[in-house]
Parts: structure tokens; C-alpha cells; sequence
């Protein structure tokens, strides 16, 4: 299957093929043999041309994956063509609104954001505190509080919609 | 003869507390909240009680629900570990008065020690070196203005009531001074419901080293060697060590000397700790007292071979200290480093969630603490640290070496940690010429984040094979789109 | 200088002699059979390799696939763990004749020392003590009989090629001694492809204790304390420590000095072991020579503070010893058990499976070398040890109360573990009192099997509950009936 | 539900009853009350009037489990109403001819018995090898070999039926 890593403005081709024991992954037209083996969800043995790597791979979010390895982390955005596409139109979309979401659970200690407001780039919305520390969510461009979904008190999931900022032109 | 004790807190440390007493044969009395039912301590335990909901105010600092077990129970003793009700003398009065044992210090020596402006009146007094400053909290800006002239710049605010950070400014220049007082003073008052603020000068390039002290009921009062810990960010640490690189054995006989004197200044019983700010000349001044077990504790254990927890039992069961001055020898060299559910390339934002899976390190010279176990949950309401990894050497290469391969072969799946930055300190070659000071990360690591690693084609390859097999697993479409992270940074981390 | 080792081995020695690599930052290569792709060693190392199907004879003991391996990664030095190629002759000299270091004795040595009469003359005529008896191969019952008049009876008839409890008979009445020998022998062709038979006279209640020796190539040589290892299941060290609670300093002396003695007699170099047999008046005989690291090599490591694999792999790249025998100070105690999986409810049956978890112990003082992880395999094809947790106390009832919490913690769901059973040893009172010899689980556990434990209302509750919650999971119908299992005894367990 | 506990020859009833954050259990007619957290399959935490238990329990047959505390395993056979009259009806089949099943993954390096030959209890059937150690699985009672199911070489699973056993009479 075909994949495009994205990198510093680049797209990369990375074609994904199975063969016994593991893959043959093609990149930048390059092929690896690769023995695989998946030790747990998210936990891999590979080993290419001899050397050996255990891996970590976790994604927070769709095409972004930190992959850890013994001497650090590094992220890799890799997306199906399906994903390419979306990311192009939501490229073109970009500005027309934007919501703003709990990176992690937690509970809202202030809402500083109110309905119908005018807020610029930077602008605290939010509050949560989580594991002791508060941390002042903002928001991302100009525009306008469409809606404010919590209160103060509230408890929080990770990928919460907190608040929806939408255009000036947008507004009530 | 103490029978059975309560273990009054949570995590690693619970454990670490539980596993002494399973060694010395008592038995343990966990307390849990609501959040806690699944946790490491509950289950290791030989009792168990729930005190009341996850928010620390309402189990782990709830006085009431604790003693309420202790009896029920029929605990003669409670731990209180580090943090929660360690350092909280009217607890250990009500202890007291209830009859049960406070295994720590006596109420009036955290008492004394706990007011921050007077533990420096009283160590002056007993001849102690502090760090040349106000010894009355100041009252107004125009007063610290006064006080910093006197002591030279630059200088350093502090809450009297503080710790952790909290309410502390470092000013260089006199017309900073005003501003930084209010600062500190309004943070205090959020952080300690009290905005006493005293200053102190400043030590450039100072070292943090503190002292391991151990006393009895019976007067016996000893010295266990130095930690260094200067390896901090935002003014916690991060990584500690002992010995300490910078300390000769004339150097450590002189400091623990004075730690011990400043422990019989206030009639300390138990383990505790003196914190000293060293120069770079090796002047060293007192900066605080803790009148608890430290995190950082087994790092002294491991050079010494003296287990704290069960001395600290021992001694509040009334027995004499089986161990003298003399006996105290320094073998090879211990490291300790702090894994936090954190994300270093995100400005070390505290990530709670689900341990898919964890696997610790293990082998020759590692200890690990640690309360972390295959689903358990990173609670939010608590500390993000997740385990304590502590590695021996016979020499302080060797030690950071095995502390490398440690950090190589741990590995969490579900959480972001701080490993990697770890590791960076680790293998940083000033880390390795032991060049440290409490400006160490911040000199070293710009903007406190870890860069992240260069690309290499393993994790790309890694990368792709995931999202093959993710996608023939049939998951879900991704949702649409994704938004840049609106998550800047920690409001208290100016 | 060695800069990349290949590791000819697997299991938990692999993974300690990797961990030893990564100290001293040397590029380390795994080998693995088929059944090991996902291995512990195979994911730790920088480099692997595989070298045939799961049989051991085809990958494991294959020189050539080694070798090879060697020189494609080009790897300087071969470090081989036990058994396995640790003390086969002809491949160190193999690895010599190729230009790769042989981390391990030179191959004169291990042949010396490898057959055991002939081990016993050299030994006899350098004046190390053995017990009394034949020196040559016995050629038939007759002669055997002969052999044990003089000697005096009992008598141990043992395989000359052997080890590891294989081709050995005790005799203790004339009458039997012919039926023994062709016994013996034909066992011994069986298991090792010669069927030459020694005898000695037999140590009543005897005690198996060993010294370490460490010997470089500038002639150096010193012994690092001994280690008790009388408590055996069928000749296999289940529980090991060190110091012996029998030996006394003088007593640690003399062996020391005698084992340093055998080992310059066959030119010794790297780490070895001496193996004694010793009476009940503390009159030792020389057994045999390990040429080759042990399993429980790192009790050893734990009350001396030297890294012995780390010490084996300067040596081989030709360092003298950092260490002289003034250096070496027994400081407190260690044990070590061995988790093997098999099931002790039912006369020790090894089993192998998948394990679903696993939860290692940890905290102070407390060291863990294994290989098992979560969903991985106990293959059928090799050892069943899962791991091995070591114990440090300041004395040996402190190391034994922690061993004791150790087992407790560990904790491996899927597969059977002799866990409980190493539970009752470490909590026998004979073996806290230290009275230990070879007879000690024989005469402790009859039939060698461990009673279940008395049933307790939370083990009921536990099973119903779990019985409850499969049935709600909507598991299909058990199958009709069980039957008594038909799996009665090891035919090699006589 | 109702199940039964199966020791020294007697039944004692058991009733597991639902309730929140665990169970009550009765247990030939005295209550605990249990506070249940399933950490991972197979692995517990129970809380039974404040004292604490680590539990892992293993099923190897129906109706048999091994529970392991940290001083030491306890076997416990517990069946179900269903469970208890397969159980009886089985006891009244004994003798009925028996499967020799392998308890263990395994090597079959010898097999003995021969189709149609009689067999005494305790006389060796097949030999199968695992970890080194090989084992021999014998006859449980008299009878006659009806069928063989494997042969030298082979690898077996645990659970595998090797051989079955008949009675003389139903012989060819």
C-alpha cells in the first residue's frame, strides 16, 4: 500500500508491501527488508539488514505518529492517500473557524471566553488545570467565540471541544 | 512493639513504605482514594480503606478519614511519605495525642523548620551558615529595596511558606525589585494562603547539595553523605546523585557536621534532610530543612547500604540507631532520575491517561520505585511521576553508563514520559564532567523543551508498518482534518 | 580493542551479558533461533541474526552458523554465557583459529578441566584436596566393587563425561553396587555418548559450596568469596547465596586460596568456578571446575560490588584485573532463586506456554535478570528458567525476609512457576537457622512436591468470582468431564 | 448465581450476587462482602472486610482453578449447576474408556501402545518430550489401546488426544 511521509514541505513516497516474516518498505524509492514483529499493540521488533530496533508507536492524532526508539523520539506524519486528500481540503479551509480541543483530560478552572466575543491570536480561552499545573489554552487566529461548551468545574476528556471560534464575518 | 502501620499516601513512595515493613515483617495498612482502588499500594497491602474522593483535599490530606482507619484498623503507626501530611505538625500533634506513632519528626521540629524565615533565624543562631539576608519576612516593596541594597545583588525572593518554586523571583537589577516583591507576594498568597516574602542574595552558579541526616530518640544523630541535585527545572529535580562530583571527603565531613548540628538545633528525630545552596568556591549555605523521607532518597541508600525506611521505623519504635558514625562508608556512586508522565517536546505538559504497557528496567545495579503497571491510570488529581530509576556504579562513569542502558530498556506505551529527556541530560558531556549546577538544563536545553531526534529510516519504516496494520485491522477513518495544538504553556511556568 | 561482541546464546544470559555491553558501550550482536524472533535478546541487542530452527543442535549449539554470523557482522569476540558452547573446547579453539576472542577460558583449560577423572589427577597432584577415590575411568562392576572396598562405603558412582546430576549413583550397600554401575553407565552413553564411570566415596550430608575465581592474562588471579548452593532439586541449584552461613573468614581464606591454586594449575584465565563438596567438620573436596560464568554468578556480584562480566570481557581484551585480592570485601548478604517454569504441585512438570503477564519484583534491594515479558513464549525447546531474582540484606536474615517480599511481588500469569515452592524454602525454619546441605528439599518436601496450600475463603471467593465473570463474558460450555491426568513422573527423575 | 464448591466430598453452595464496586458472596451460607477490581484477565484485587488480596486465578480444565496469593497457590474446584451434572453424569461413565490427552506442548519421541492391545493401569502408553525432560503418560486403568492418534516425530499440542483407552469388552 502506498503512504507519503510528510516532511519539511515534502512529501515522501513510502510504499508498504508484506512478505514472509515482515515487509519490504520502499521510500524515496529506496527498499528495505524489513523482519517484523509486533510484540504488543504499538510495540515492534524490527530488524533491517541486521540491525535491531524495538519500537514504540503511538498516534495522538491521525497521520502523526511518535515512534520511540532506545536513543529518543522522533514523529513521523505519514498519511493513506484517503488522509492526503482530507488534510489538502482542510488546508483550504484553514481560517474559516477552528475549534479549540483539551489536548488531555482535566478539570476547567476559569473560562475566560464568552460568546459573541472578538478575540485575537494568542488569547486566552480557557483554563484547565490538570496534575496540579494550570495551562491557559488559546486561540489559534483571529475571529470569534461561536460557542462556548464548558463551564468552570467541568471535567474533561482528552479531544474535548472546548470552544469554537469562527470568522469575524461569522459572527452574530 | 510496632505491630502494624498505615501508610498515609499514594504511588511509588506507598510502596516503597510497604515493602520496608514487609522486610521488618509488620503489617501494612493501605488508605486509598476513590481514584486509587486499582493502585499498586492497595493491592500490595495487607489492608486496605477507602478515605474519600480522588481530590487530595478530600482522602490523602483528610485527617479525619485517616485517623478514622488508623483505629479501625488497629495501626500502632502511620507513614506519611513525602509530600501529603509529611510535613504537616499539626497532624503529627493529633498523631500524638490519639496515641499512635508519627513516624517522622517530632511536631516542633517541623514546625520549626516549616517557617521558612525562622528555620534561617534559628540555624544562624545555632551557627549555621545561611545566605546572607533578611531574617524578618519584609513588609513592603520599599522594604526588600532596602534589605537587597544591604545584602548586594543579585538577590532572590521567597515565600516564606513556600517550596517547590512557588513564590520565588530571582531580581538582578534594583528596579525590578518593586514588581517582583508584589509578584511573588500574590503568588505565595494563592499558592500557601500566605504571602510572607523574606530575600536572601543570590548564589551565581550555585549548587544544590543537600545532606542525609539520621537521629534517634536517644540523641544519636548521624550523617549519611551528600546528594547533589542540581540537575532542576522550574526548581524541581529532575536528576540527583550521590556522591556529589563537587564534594571532597573533607568537604563532606564539614557539611555534615553542620547538618547535624542544625538537626540538634531543633531536636530532630527520624530521616531528614538539610538543603545547602554551594558556591562555586564550595561555600555553602543553609537553604531549608526537610523534615521527611526525600524522593531522592535511595540514592544515599545504594552508596551506603543503609535502608532509611526501616531505620525511620526502627527509630519511632523507640530503638537505638544500630548504626554509628563510623559505619557509614561510601561505596561507588548512585544516580536516581524521575520519570514524569510529561511531554518534553511539548514544554513538559503533564500527560495523565492509560499504561497500555510498561516494562521496567531490571539486571545488575538498577533499582527501580515505582507504582506503574499495566493499565494503570496516570491519574490527573495526583504527581505525574510515574517511577524512579536508580542505577549503581562503581564510579560515577560507570553509574551513568548503566543509567543509560536503565532509560534505554524502559518503556511505557499509552503515556508520553520524559524519558528521552533524561537521557539527554545523562549522556550530555557537562552532565559527564560532572560541571553542574542549578542552571544546568536551562543553559543546556533552550526554551526547556528536548529538540526532537533527527529522522532516521528505522522510525519512518516503523511508522508506516503501524499505519498498514492499523488500517488492515479495519479502524476507523481518521476524523477530518487536524488543528494545530492550542496548548501553549504552563501558566506557572514563567 | 574489542569493539562488537557477539553474544552466542540466550534467555536471561544473554540479556546480562547485552546489559553488560551497553556499560561499557560496546556494539553488541544477538543470534537467535526461529522459535526466538521476538526475543528479549533479539530486541536488546544492536545487532541479530537468526542461525536456524528452534533446536538447540541446529542453531544454538550450530558453530558454523555462529561463526558465520561473527564474521558477517564482524564482531571481534564471542562471548558464550553457560552452557550451550561455554565449554566446548574445540569451538574457543575454533574462535581462535578464526581471530575472534574466545570470552572465556583458553581451550587447554576447559578441556582440563572437562574431564572430570582426569580433572581430578591434575587436581590431586597440584595439592588441591579431593575426595578419596578412583582416579582412572572403573571398567566394569567388578572393578567398581573392588574400588569401594578400599574406599569405604557409601560411595558415588559418577559419569566421567557428566554433569548436571546425569549418570550419578549413590550406593550404599555392596550388594547393589554392580546393578548401579551398568545403570549409571548406560544413562551416562545415553546423555552424554560415553559411558566411563568414576566412584567416590560419598560425603554424608554434604554441603555444595563454590568459589569464585577471576584470572587474567598477565597471571593474575583472585578469588571473590564462595557461594552456598547445597539446596538442589535432583542436582539442579534451585536457592543459592552468598556468603555460606557455614564458612567462616579463616575457613573463606583457605578455600579461596586452594580454588586460586586449581585454577593456575590448568592456566586459568577469565571468570571460573570451583566447586566443592564439604563436609559436616568444614573438610572440603575439590568437585569440579565451572570454566564458564554461573547461573548464580551474581550473588556473587551483590556482596562484592564487582561486575563479573564486565571484569570476563576486559580480561579477554586483555587487561589486567583492575581488582587485587585486597580489593575484594564481602559486604552483607545476597540469595538468589530461580523461577523456573513448571508446575511444583505436580512433581516439577516444566510448562511451557505463553505468558499472558508478568509483574517483576523491585524496589530496594532487590535485583531481577530475566528474560520473560508479556505474551511471551516458554518454549518447549529450551531451559524452562523464566528469571532469577537476587536479594541483598545488610545480614542474612534481612537478605531472607526480602527474598521473601520479592517472591511475593512476583507474579507471572499464564504459565505455572515454582514460585510457591522457592515461597516454603526461603520460609522453612531449617533454612532460615542456615542448616543447609544437598539433602535439605529431599528430606523437606517428600516426594519432592509441594502441598497445595490449605484452602482460604479469599481463594474461594476469588474463584467464584472469576467463574462468574466467564460465564457473564459468555465463554462456550466447559467440555464434558475431566479426567485424572494420566502425566505421572520424568522418566529421567528416578 | 448458584455454584458449587467440590472438596473432601462435599458441595458447599456458593451464590456470587452483584453489587456495586464488587460482589457479595455467600458461602455455605455466611456473606462477604468483596470489593472486586479486575486489574487484567485472570488478575484481581479483592478487598474483603479491609484486607487486601492479589489474586491471579488460571483455569487449566473446566471447573478448576488455580488461585495464586502471595503466600502460595490454592486450588479450588467450583462448578456450575450445569458444570455439576455433567460432572455426575461422567462419574457414572467411569471406566468407560478414556482419552490420554497430553497435559503439555510437546515431542512424541516413543509410542508404545499398540491399537487393539490390553493395557494394565499404570502401563506406559507414549513418551513425549518437552524442555529436555522426557515423560512418560501412562494408563489410568485397565483396558484395551482403540485407537492411537499419533506417531513418533510429532509435535503435539496440550490438550491433544494421543491414545484411547476402551473397555476389554468393547475390544474388536
Amino acid at each position: 500500500m502506498r503512504y507519503w511521509i510528510i516532511r519539511d514541505e515534502r512529501q515522501i513516497p513510502v510504499e508498504v508491501e508484506e512478505v514472509p516474516g515482515g515487509y519490504t518498505v520502499t521510500m524515496d524509492g529506496k527498499p528495505y527488508q524489513v523482519e517484523s514483529s509486533r510484540i504488543l499493540e504499538g510495540l515492534y521488533s524490527l530488524i533491517i539488514g541486521g540491525e535491531s530496533f524495538e519500537v514504540t508507536v503511538h498516534s495522538h492524532e491521525p497521520g502523526r505518529y511518535d515512534v520511540h526508539m532506545y536513543d529518543g523520539m522522533r514523529p513521523v506524519e505519514i498519511l493513506s492517500p484517503l488522509e492526503l486528500v482530507l488534510k489538502s481540503q482542510e488546508g483550504a479551509r484553514a481560517g474559516h473557524g477552528a475549534s479549540i480541543r483539551a489536548p488531555m483530560p482535566g478539570k476547567v478552572v476559569k473560562v475566560l471566553a464568552v460568546e459573541g466575543q472578538a478575540v485575537v491570536k494568542g488569547q486566552g480561552l480557557v483554563v484547565v488545570e490538570a496534575m496540579k499545573m494550570q495551562n491557559e489554552l488559546q486561540a489559534l487566529s483571529d475571529g470569534v467565540v461561536t460557542q462556548v461548551r464548558v463551564k468552570e468545574g467541568d471535567s474533561v476528556e482528552s479531544g474535548a471541544e472546548l470552544v469554537t471560534i469562527g470568522e469575524a464575518a461569522e459572527a452574530p | 512493639m510496632i505491630g502494624k502501620v498505615l501508610i498515609a499516601n499514594r504511588g511509588e513512595i506507598a510502596v516503597r513504605v510497604l515493602r520496608a515493613l514487609r522486610d521488618l515483617g509488620i503489617a501494612s495498612v493501605a488508605v486509598y482514594s476513590e481514584a486509587d482502588r486499582a493502585a499498586r499500594h492497595v493491592r500490595l497491602a495487607d489492608e486496605a480503606y477507602c478515605i474519600g474522593p480522588a481530590p487530595s483535599a478530600q482522602s490523602y490530606l483528610n485527617a479525619d478519614a485517616i485517623l478514622d482507619v488508623a483505629r479501625r484498623s488497629g495501626s500502632q503507626a502511620i507513614h506519611p511519605g513525602y509530600g501529603f501530611m509529611s510535613e504537616n505538625a499539626a497532624f503529627a500533634e493529633r498523631c500524638e495525642a490519639e496515641g499512635i506513632i508519627f513516624i517522622g519528626p517530632p511536631a516542633g521540629a517541623i514546625r520549626s523548620m516549616g517557617e521558612k524565615t525562622r528555620a534561617r533565624q534559628l540555624m544562624a543562631a545555632a551557627g549555621v551558615p545561611v545566605v546572607p539576608g533578611t531574617l524578618e519576612p519584609l513588609g513592603t516593596p520599599e522594604e526588600a529595596a532596602l534589605a537587597a541594597e544591604s545584602t548586594g545583588y543579585p538577590v532572590m525572593l521567597k515565600a516564606a511558606a513556600g517550596g517547590g518554586g512557588k513564590g520565588m523571583r530571582l531580581v538582578s537589577d534594583p528596579s525590578q525589585i518593586a514588581a517582583a516583591f508584589r509578584d511573588a507576594s500574590s503568588e505565595a498568597v494563592k499558592a500557601f494562603g500566605d504571602g510572607s516574602i523574606y530575600l536572601e542574595r543570590a548564589v551565581v552558579r550555585p549548587r544544590h547539595i543537600e545532606v542525609q541526616v539520621l537521629a534517634d530518640t536517644q540523641g544519636n544523630c548521624i550523617y549519611l553523605g551528600e546528594r547533589e541535585c542540581s540537575i532542576q527545572r522550574r526548581h524541581q529535580k529532575v536528576v540527583e546523585e550521590a556522591p556529589s562530583p563537587f564534594v571532597s571527603p573533607e568537604m563532606r565531613a564539614g557539611m555534615g557536621e553542620v547538618a547535624v548540628k542544625a538537626a540538634k538545633a531543633v531536636g530532630y528525630v527520624s530521616a531528614g534532610t538539610i538543603e545547602f545552596l554551594v558556591d562555586q568556591n564550595g561555600e555553602f549555605f543553609f537553604m531549608e530543612m526537610n523534615t521527611r523521607l526525600q524522593v531522592e532518597h535511595a540514592v544515599t541508600e545504594m552508596v551506603t547500604g543503609v535502608d532509611l525506611v526501616r531505620e525511620q521505623i526502627r527509630i519511632a519504635d523507640g530503638y537505638a540507631m544500630s548504626l554509628g558514625q563510623n559505619d557509614i562508608r561510601i561505596k561507588g556512586w548512585a544516580m536516581e532520575c524521575r520519570i514524569y508522565a510529561e511531554d518534553p517536546l511539548n514544554n513538559f505538559l503533564p500527560c495523565p491517561g492509560t499504561i497500555h504497557a510498561v516494562r521496567l528496567p531490571e539486571g545488575p545495579n538498577v533499582r527501580v520505585d515505582s507504582a506503574a503497571f499495566t493499565r494503570g491510570e496516570i491519574s490527573m488529581y495526583y504527581d505525574p511521576m510515574v517511577a524512579k530509576v536508580i542505577t549503581w556504579g562503581s564510579d560515577r562513569g560507570a553509574c551513568a553508563a548503566t543509567m543509560n542502558r536503565a532509560l534505554m530498556e524502559f518503556q511505557i506505551v499509552g503515556v508520553h514520559t520524559n524519558r528521552d529527556f533524561l537521557l539527554a541530560i545523562v549522556n550530555h558531556a557537562e552532565f559527564r564532567a560532572g560541571n553542574l549546577d542549578t542552571g544546568f538544563i536551562g543553559r543546556n536545553f533552550r526554551g526547556a523543551s528536548l529538540p526532537a531526534g533527527t529522522p532516521v529510516p528505522a522510525a519512518d519504516i516503523a511508522a508506516a508498518i503501524y499505519a498498514f496494520e492499523s488500517s488492515r485491522k479495519g479502524a476507523c477513518l481518521p476524523s477530518a482534518g487536524t488543528t494545530p495544538s492550542p496548548w501553549r504553556r504552563g501558566l506557572d511556568g514563567r
